[in-house]
Order: C-alpha cells, then structure tokens, then sequence
C-alpha cells in the first residue's frame, strides 16, 4: 500500500471522525437551544416554510411572495375582462 | 495579411475545438436538459470563450506576452522567469515551453513582476483572467454565495428533528471514499494524483457547488473545472443517480414508514440557531469559519426579521452577479490543456461514485438509527444527506410516495437535506486545515 | 493532533472572548431592540468573525504569517520589516512582539511588500481584511453609502424653508464640543488622545453613520470600529437622549409653538438644488467634495426624473451590497487588541456627550432665530439638526404633539434634519483639509 | 492649558466658523436659485414627499411607492374576498 | 489662512471654470433635453467633481503628489521617474512641468512605483481616478454595458430577414469614412492625429455608447472624454440628423414601398443565434471577442429561458450600478488640460460627419440590394444600420409614415438596427487587431 | 498624400472588406441555422417581441411588463375611485 493510500485513510478517519463529533455537538447544542428559547420567550409557533428554501428558484429580485403575486395576476385578468366588455 | 493570419480558423489547435465542443454540449444540457442551468450556463459559455484562438481571454498579461513571444519581450523576462534566454536568440517552441513552465512554477512575486514587464510592453491580463483572480482566486466569489444560499435556506425542518444532523454527517463519507477511491487509482497506476488532488475531488461528494469551488481553489486551482463541472452535472443527475441505491439499500416495509408531523418551530429558534452554529465552528474549526460564517451570516440576515431589504439583496442581486461572474470564471478553466486528460476522467468516473457512496451511507445511517430511537425514521430521508438541496429531498419525498402514497416525506427530507451543507462545510474546514 | 490543537478551544484568548460577547450584544441590541439593524446586524456579526481564533479573518496575509511565526518565514520578512532576526534563531515572543510592532507602524510599500513575501509562503489575505481595503481603505464604501441617502433624500422641507439650514449649522457644535472633550480628558490625564483622535470622535456627534465611517478611516483607522459602534448605537438612542434636553431647555409655551404650513416646492427647485449646493462645495470646501458630490450625485438622479432605473438600483441593489460589505469590514476592526482599552469607554463617553451638545446647541439656535425672525420657529425642530435622519425629525414631532396635540412639525424638522447631513459632511471637510 | 486643548480650541474656532460661513452663503443662494426658477419657470407645484426621505426605510427593490403598494394590498384582499364567494 | 488658500475660490483656475460650465450644460441637455441621460447625467456630473480645484478626484496619488509639489515628496520621486532633481532645490513652476510630463509619459511599472512612493508620503488616488482603473482601465466596464445590452436585445427581427445584416455593414462606413476625414484633417495642416486617434474618433461612427467607449479606452484613452460625449450627444441627435439625408437619398416612391408581414421566429433560433455569432466570432476574429463574446452571452441569458434571474440582473442591477461608475468615470476624463484643444472641435465636428456618412452608405446599401432581391426594401430601414438602437429604427418609421400613413416600418427596421451593433463591434475589433 | 492618409485609406479598405466578408458570412450562417432548426425542431412560432428591445428603456428592476403594469395602475385608480364613494 503507497504513501498516498495511507494519508487517505488517516484523512477519512480524522475526516469522518471529526464531522461526526462536530454534528453530534451540535445536535445537543441545538436541542439545549430550543428548550432555552421555548422556555424563557414567549411561544409564537409558525411552521416552518418549505417553499422558501429552493436555492435555485429564479425568484425575480421582487419581494412578492408567490401567491400574492398569482393573485395580483389574476386580479388584473379579472380587470381586464371587466375593461373589455 | 494580418486578419487571415490573425483569424481563429489560422490558428485553432485540435484541443480548443474539443473544448468549444464540449462548452456546446455543457450549454445543450444546461438548457435543453435543465442541468443546474443557473451555474452550466456561464460555465459553458466562459468554456467557449477561454478557447477562443489567439484571444487569450483566459490567460495573464505574462501568458499572452508568451504566447505570442516576441524577442525583446522574452528578453525582458528571461531573468525573471529566470530562463536561460539572450536578446535576439531564436524563438524555437523549445524556448517558449520553456518559458511557460517556468512562469506556471512561479510564486506569487514572481508572477506580479512577470505580468508587470508584460504590461509595460504593452501586454494585459484577458477578461476571464481578471475575473478567475477577483471572483475565485480571492475566494470571495464562492463565499458570497454560500451567504446567498444561507439566505434561502430555512432550518425550520432541521430545528423540529435535530438529530436528523447525523444523517448529513453520515453522507460525508461520500468525501471521504471518494479521497480514497483516488488513491486507489493511484495505487492501482491507473492514474496519478496528489494528496492535495485527491482531497479536492473528493469534495465533489458534498454535492454542494460552493463549498467544491472554495475547496478546490484552495487545495487544487488546476482541477477547478474539472471538479466544478462534475459537481453540477451529478447534482442534476441525482433524480437518476440515487433512487436505485435508495430501493436497493431499504424494504419495501421501510420505506413505508410514515413520520410524524413536525412540530413548528418558533422564529426566535431559527433566529438564534444560526449563531450557534457560528459559535461551535469558532471554538472547534475555525478553517471552516469563511465558509459557514457567510452561510450563518445569509441565514441570520433571512431570520432576524430586521433587515429584510439586505436579505433580498443577498438573495437575489448580489448573488445572481456573483453567479454570473462565478460561472465564467469556472469556465475560464475549461482549457484544454489542462481539461483534456485522464484526471478529467477519472473525476467524472469519481464523482458518481461519490453520489453514490454518499447516498447509501445517508441511508444507512438512517437504518442504524432506527436501532436506537424510539419512534421510527424512514430510511429514505437519509439520502437528502448528501445536500443537493433541495433535489435529494424531492427524490426521497418521491421514492417514498411510491411506497406509500400517502407519505409525504418532503419537509422531513429537509433537514439531513440542509444539514448535509452543513457537513460538507465541516469536511471542507477539516481538509483545508490538514493539507491547506 | 493537529485538529485540536488548531481548533478555537485550545487557542482562545480571553479578549476574544470578550469581543465575540460584545458581538453577540450588538446583534441582541440590533434584532431585539431594532437598534440601526442596517448596520448593526453586520457589524456584530463581522465583529464575531475577526475574533474568531486561529481564523485570521481580518488580518492580513503577513500578519497571518506572524501569527504562525515559521523561522523560515520570519527570515524571509526580517529584512523587509527591518527586524533583526537571523535564520534558525529561536522564536521568542519577544521576537513575534518585535515583528508585529515594526509591520503596525510600517508604510505603504513595506506592508505591501511583507504581504507579498507572505503570499508567496502561501499564507493569504482575510476575508474581513479584503472586505476592509476595497470598501473602506479606498474609502468607496461610505461614499457610495451617501450617494444612496442623496437618493432618498428630499430637500423640499429644506427648500421651502432654507432658513432652517442655520439649525443643521448650529448642531455640529456636538462635533467640535465633542473634539475639545477629547482634550480635556487627555489634558487631566484621564486618557490619552492625539489630535488626529479627538477630531475623528468628535464626528461621532455628526450623527451620521457614513460621515463618521469616512472620517474615522482617513483620521484615526484604528478607532474606526469603536467611533462606529457609538455613532449607529446613539443614533438608535436618539429619542431617549434628546427629549429630556429639549423640554429642559424650552418652555411649554415655545414648545406649543405652532409652525405654517410649508410652501409647495416645485420640481424644478429641487433638481437644481443640489447642483447649487455642489457649486458652493467646489468654490468653499474641495475638501468636502467626495462626501458631497456623491450625496448630491444621488440626489439629482433621485429628483431629475430621467435615469429613475439608476436611481432606484443606488437606493436599492447597491446601497444594499455595500452596506452588507461595509459593515462587515468594521465589524473586522472590532478586534481584542484595539477595541478593548480605555479608549473605547472614552469614546462611548463622549459620543453621548456629543449628541447632547449638538441637540442642545441645535434648540437653543432655534430660540436665538426666534430673536430675528417674524414668524417664530418652534425650537422643538432645532434639536433635529443633528441628523440622525429621519429619527430626530420624528423626536421633534412627537415633543411637539405632546405639547400641543394639534401641532404637527415632522415636515418642518425634516429642513433641519437634513441640513443636519450637509453640516456635518462641511464639518468633516474642514477637519480633513486641517488635520488630514 | 496643554498642546492639544489648544489645538482643539482653534480647530473648534475655524470648524464652526467655517460651517456658519459655508450654510448662510447657502441659505442665500438657495433663496436665490428659488427666486430664479419660480420666476423663469412654469410653477407646476407639487407638494414635498415625507414618506419617502426616511433613510432607513426598508423598502424592498420595487419602484412601487408606500400608498400604491397599500393600495395594491387592499386590491388583492378586496379580489380574493370577492373571489371566495 | 489654510481653508481659504485652500479653497477653490482661491485656486480655481479659467480651464475648470469652463469645464464646470460644460459638465452643467451636459447635464442641461440630459435632464431638459432627454439627451441619453442614462449616461450623459452621470458624465456630466463626474465632469464637474473632476474640475473641483485642489480636490484632485480625478487624479492619481502621484499626480495629487505632484500638484501639491512638497520638496521632499519630489526628491522621492525623482528618481523613478528620472527627473533631474535635488533635495532642497526650488520647486520651480518647471521643475512641476518636467515631473508632470515624465509621468505622463511613463510606463506602467513606472507609474505604479510613482504612485506607490505617493501613497507612501500620504497622498491617494482621487475617487474618479479609481473608478476610471476598475471600470475602464480594466475595460471591464464597457463589457459589461454590452453584455447587459444583449440581453435587452431582441434578434427576432433580424433572423426573420437575415439580409438586412449587410445594411448593418454597409452603415459603419460612417467610422472609416470618419477615419479618412480625420486623416485629411491632419494632411490640410488644420488639426494632428495619430492613426490611433484617427480611429479612435472614427468608431462615433458606431453610434454605438460601449463599443466607443471600449475601442477608445483602448487605442487613445486622452480623448475618451470627447469621444464618449459626441458619441452620446449625436445617438440623442438622431432624430434632427438622419431624416434629411434619407429623404434627400430617396424618391417619394422608394419611401412608400411596402415590407411584408415579418414571419414569426421560434424560440430556438433566437437561443441558437448568439451562439452562432460567437462561433463565427471565435473562427473569423478573435480581437472582437471580449466584445461580442459578452454581447451574445447576455443575450443567450435572455433567450434561453432557464436562467430568467441571471438576465434580469443583467439588464436591471449589474447594468444600472456598471453605467453609474462608467459615466463618472467617463466624466473624469472632462478634465480642461485634455478636453479644451483643436482636437476636441475636431472630434465634434468629425462625429456628426460620421452619423451622416453611416446613414447615407445604410439607404445607398438598401437601393443598392433593391437592385438584386425579389422583394423591394424600403431604403429607409437602412439608415438604421448605423445601431444608435432603437433611436435611429423609431425614426426610419416616422420618415416612412409621412410617405405612406400605413406603412410601418418599424419591425423591420429593428433587424439592420441590432446589426448595426453587431457591425460596429465587429470593426471595432479590426481596428484593435490591426493597430492596438 | 501623407503616410497617415494612406494609413486612413488601408485601414477603410481592410475594415469595410473584413466587415462586408463577416457579415455575409453571418447572413448565410444565419439562413442555415434557421433551415436546420426549422427542420428538426417542432416548429413553435411566437412572434418577435419589438417592445422589449430598447436599450434605453428606463425598466425599474421588476420583471412586470409595461402593460401588465399599466393595467395594474388603473386597477388601483379603479379601486381607489371605487373605495371613495
Ligand atoms: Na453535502
Ligand atoms: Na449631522
Ligand atoms: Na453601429
């Protein structure tokens, strides 16, 4: 087995073991957080938005969100059906 | 006469026209084929644009005063470069490679002073250069993005099941294996890599675009296109790639399982969460603090609510220019000299398998866990692990409905989904911190 | 194990610890109690990166390499930062405290030149550190920051009433009191402050946010961070600090004041009167020209009524961008070793010291128009000639409304408001074409 | 009184002094400038905007003024309302 | 006193009184006159900042060094800038000149350790000065604007009557018809250019704001201020210029003449289009490249439809921000020792010429091919082959509409229109490669 | 005639050829590139969109067409004048 073979796996276990440790941590860290937060603050649940957080949506640099702006679309096509006729 | 013997057709070399074919092909599928079109495009084309004959857009004042090589220039660099080369001898194709090997062995001063005499004599550094040096070279170009994407990624599903964390650890070893199906390749004599090459391919399994360009700019400048290209098109191919690895590795019966519905998070948590996680990286891995910095950064900026307009911007303006420039600055790398050999290959060939190693760990994991906690996960979140957000949440939200028509697995998927970016940038910070 | 030892935890220094805390409360103070989160939310967070540990964000690449401290490296940059250092000696901290030392007071060419020796030992520039050249070092970031305000900016309040321009005069005493309280405390010993310092605090009591970034950064760099904090943060304070002195030094009958309505201005005024104003800055005060032309550059796009698309993008996209850059590279100037001496408590000190005077001075200039004038101005409105656009504008109004329920003076404080913005950008002139 | 007391004294001097100066000039050319546009200039009046000079105003990148946007808001409401029955 | 030796009252010097005067009056023309005033307002503008006496904004830190002539600050650089002179000798008014003409001749190594020794003692690149490096000197800027134009532009027209590219060619007869006036100028004894100069001004011709700006950054950058201003005026001026030539070049009936209904277009051949531009870019002329090549990618953005974000940052944000920091750089060049010559007069005089041969060759061209197609052209869509898009298409419609109410000509008038841009970048680049 | 002059003249010669040549080239390219798209593609026709074209279009940053936001308006000025009475 050569040189290189040897340094990949001393990287993938201190690779892997650090990734792990770090994710751990975090993972009680984050649920230390949440029952802090949720005891001392007022809870105002609100679900999490899954629409949001495509990173490749072609959102057009306008704060619309979606919806609103389907219905600001349709409320100009009903407009013009009423200016024709 | 000057046009004619100045014309593309005069001078095009056999591996510029590989390469404008190949940019063709990275625009047909970006477009046609929807391949991650926002980053193929400007690859594609930049691909083009850095072949163009006799252009140079790509290439350094240096480069361009040696590609054309005229005496008194050569002259004026050979002490330089420091190449054994007297005014008015002649320019055989020995000396210019000569030249150009020494000046790609060159440190960072001797660069600045070779472009500098190139200046003088008239000679400037090609668009794409510039842009390479300022977007990718500076490092800041892939950071800006990853704030952007920090600033359209929502941990709300993540905050509900924080132990869906492991799921986007797991999938690293997609990097990992990777590193070491290299070195098996160059155990094997198939083909030659470096530690520093092998790591930077590697990252290509973190299936994050991003976090693959900072590491390779870092570790590898002269696989970025490679690496880049490879990344892109394997996050598009994931709907392809990882369903069978998904249904090979799990039961019918398991990817049944129905979750339960996640609890809501309160904003206040998704405000403080992202501190956290700076907080963590500042006291364990401080190599990974550019990268998860701007991410925690764009993500606090979405949450906290008070800056909404700096959001926007970070979301939409500043990271479309930054995209735009980004992508032609990959492209610039897409030279043939440096594309067209057998590590292109055996990137691409690593790349899949890096998906692949990934998606099965995620999966695995996912099956090891259900040993421990008591209410169950369906083993197919745990492909979302590799990130490719958000399409792995959508493959498994989509194997799972076949399964059971009435699982929706989508905003479960989300969490070892988003923190599979999380992992990637953590193996990022422990590569650069052990070969950087 | 390198990771260990290379991870926050084990190199932690005790200042960092402290900054990184006042980070966290600078983004409490910015998100909870909406304190300029404009700023505020970048600083804070910026003012965590440049503290974290073994990161190096905001410094550069030869302060990077004295960080590390590699004897070959020392060597190589001895001779440059003129130190007396032979290969191989023992790298004490003595030694590292010599090298730091001369590259803090070294010009121009040596830092570029020991920046460029550490490049080429492969150590880089911070992300911060970058941030902080571009933005601020060129001094680029605050001015295009004000060519934005220019853009949303309206002078018709100032027009209709340009009298009012004498209480946006009157209020920059808070900058000049502010200077001479600088020397007062260097004179009882108390702190120590050079000229240069004393006027950069003083700017703090423009109460303006790009005129004290632009100021501090060609007066006193050093001090930039802390003079930045205490101008965005009092800015946020301004309605607790100035109610109290503006009923202590008016009568409840001058308060009930009420004020005619403004004259309509015509458009034609307004696109005219920032060419005046730019006429009288090249005739008087070539000083204050990159301050004021860029403001009124954007107030002329804003009121010309044909480039809106420019307009809109310098008040938008732009400002936007670079006020994410800017405050990140203050943020980087939040470091243990700058920030955290008396200095700073001197600065919070007389930042509030400032914005009391320039308040003060503002009413009382108003109560001596009342003297001279016809139809008497409600002193109430003097106080807004501080700036601190349009939050003192709103104080007067709601003083005034508590007074006399029926008396509405927002539009009449918004001519000394932004009278205020030229004050202290003339202020600013004077004090770099004197001591810059 | 020591170097720097008197420093700050003299900049104080000619900094306030200048910045009266450098605004009364002002004061008198804007009167001026006024005077000149409204006599050699059609007066088409048009009141000053508050709302817009706030610097710190949040507004997203929409050349859609406050009310306009209020009034597109009630539109939409107004629709769906409609739209539901 | 120092603030009045310093002001400008007290150094303003006729030259910049006059050039203040003409940045107002560009400014007049922009705002009253809706002269371009996308550029022409910021150029303006920028005209007056640069003539600020004693603010230097313009200027590099060496010339702001020079210009202030401290003894020991031109001790400093009389060696690298080979100047016989001496500590302590007097600074006589022709020791400034000789300083200031050797750096104006120096080469770019030079210049940059002049400025370096500059920064060194304290001086700074005026803001102007800086903008004009990033944005022009890197020519970055003029890309930039095409590409952004690209991707406004629509090739339906032209792909649905290909032919009309020739009125595109046949119109930049305008520049080199304008090049052979320059050069009789210069043979009549009345005015000197250089070939360079000669066709820097030819390419007004163009009619088109970055080509101008970008071939004239590149061959004779002195007179990019003049150049960049008739270019802009004279695409405002359109209307007045063009429709006595093409109604002196054509008989009532020529006029009337009927175009057919265009076909429609598919969307493929607008997607495939641009890249066949690029192709024929990369065979045929290299030296056009940065310039089409950026050109065909913002418009590729646009047609392909899977990167909808990308272009319109390209044609909002990017573009808006870039024309900003262009025009003021633009109007750096406004400075009296550069502007105020013959030469100026001459470029003045020559550009309208230019507009005038361009539309005469475009209509000639036009009859021209009457002669040999089936279908008859209407002669008057060929005047607007000279681009100025879509100014000079919009005339060609009213001029037909006068001789024929029904006849709108404006659609195919559209097609020589974008192949005007497409011709005059395409002899921008053969004047690059055969002089630059 | 001075060097210049024949400078300007060869320039003209060169720059006109090279332009006439390239373009002409385009023109066929172009006619090609149409055939074969036309050939193998399903023909989806849409019309060439002039509105769009103008460079100097003063578009603010919102991806709403002209007349879609042209409808917009009077929608609002329809609803305020209906919201009064
Ligand atoms: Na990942
Ligand atoms: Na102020
Ligand atoms: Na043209």
């Amino acid at each position: 087995m050569n040189e290189l073979m040897s340094q990949a796996i001393d990287l993938m276990v201190a690779g892997m073991g650090f990734v792990f440790a770090f994710l751990i941590i975090l993972v009680f860290a984050t649920l230390l957080m949440s029952k802090l937060v949720l005891r001392f603050g007022p809870a105002e649940p609100e679900p999490a938005t899954p629409a949001r957080n495509s990173r490749a949506k072609p959102s057009a640099p306008s704060p619309v969100d979606p919806d609103t702006a389907e219905a600001i679309k349709k409320a100009i096509a009903q407009y013009r059906s009423r200016h024709k006729k | 006469m000057t046009l004619w013997t100045g014309s593309g057709l005069f001078n095009i070399e056999i591996g510029q026209v590989v390469m404008i074919v190949i940019g063709l092909l990275l625009l047909y599928l970006a477009i046609r084929k929807k391949f991650e079109p926002l980053l193929l495009v400007p690859i594609g084309f930049g691909g083009i644009l850095a072949n163009i004959p006799e252009a140079g857009l790509a290439l350094s004042a240096a480069e361009n005063a040696l590609h054309f090589a005229k005496p008194e220039v050569l002259a004026a660099l050979a002490s330089t470069l420091d190449v054994g080369y007297q005014a008015g001898q002649a320019v055989t194709p020995e000396v210019k490679e000569a030249f150009k090997l020494a000046f790609k062995d060159a440190g960072y001063s001797t660069v600045s002073a070779a472009n500098a005499i190139a200046s003088d004599h008239g000679y400037g550094n090609g668009m794409l250069y510039n842009f390479y040096t300022i977007v990718i070279g500076s490092t800041v170009g892939p950071l800006l993005i990853f704030m952007g994407v920090g600033a359209m990624t929502d941990f709300g599903p993540l905050l509900a099941n924080p132990k869906t964390l492991l799921l986007g650890a797991a999938a690293q070893f997609g990097i990992f294996g990777t590193v070491l199906g290299a070195a098996l390749l160059d155990w094997l004599g198939i083909l030659d890599f470096t530690i520093l090459e092998a790591a930077a391919i590697g990252i290509i399994g973190g299936a994050d675009g991003p976090t693959s360009i900072y590491v390779s700019s870092v570790l590898a400048p002269h696989l970025i296109g490679a690496i880049a290209v490879s990344a892109y098109a394997y996050m598009a191919l994931v709907p392809m790639i990882q369903p069978p690895i998904m249904k090979a590795l799990t039961t019918q019966k398991e990817r049944a399982i129905k979750m339960s519905q996640l609890r809501p998070v309160t904003k206040k948590e998704k405000i403080v969460f992202p501190i956290v996680v700076l907080v963590a990286v500042a006291l364990f891995l401080p190599d990974a603090a550019p990268l998860l910095g701007m991410f925690c950064f764009g993500n606090l900026m979405r949450e906290c609510g008070v800056v909404e307009r700096l959001s926007d911007t970070a979301q939409n303006a500043l990271i479309n220019i930054v995209t735009i420039f980004l992508g032609l600055s990959v492209g610039s790398k897409l030279m043939a000299d440096k594309f067209l050999d057998g590590q292109t290959l055996g990137i691409l060939g690593l790349g899949i398998v890096a998906f692949g190693v990934g998606t099965a760990c995620g999966v695995l994991m996912a099956k090891l866990m259900n040993a421990f906690v008591k209410e169950p996960i369906n083993p197919l979140i745990g492909s979302a692990g590799v990130s490719a957000v958000p399409m792995a949440a959508r493959v498994s939200n989509k194997v799972g409905l076949e399964a059971n028509p009435h699982n929706f697995l989508l905003m479960h998927a989300m969490g070892p989904n988003v923190a599979g970016v999380i992992g990637s940038a953590v193996a990022a910070g422990v590569m650069i911190k052990l070969l950087g």
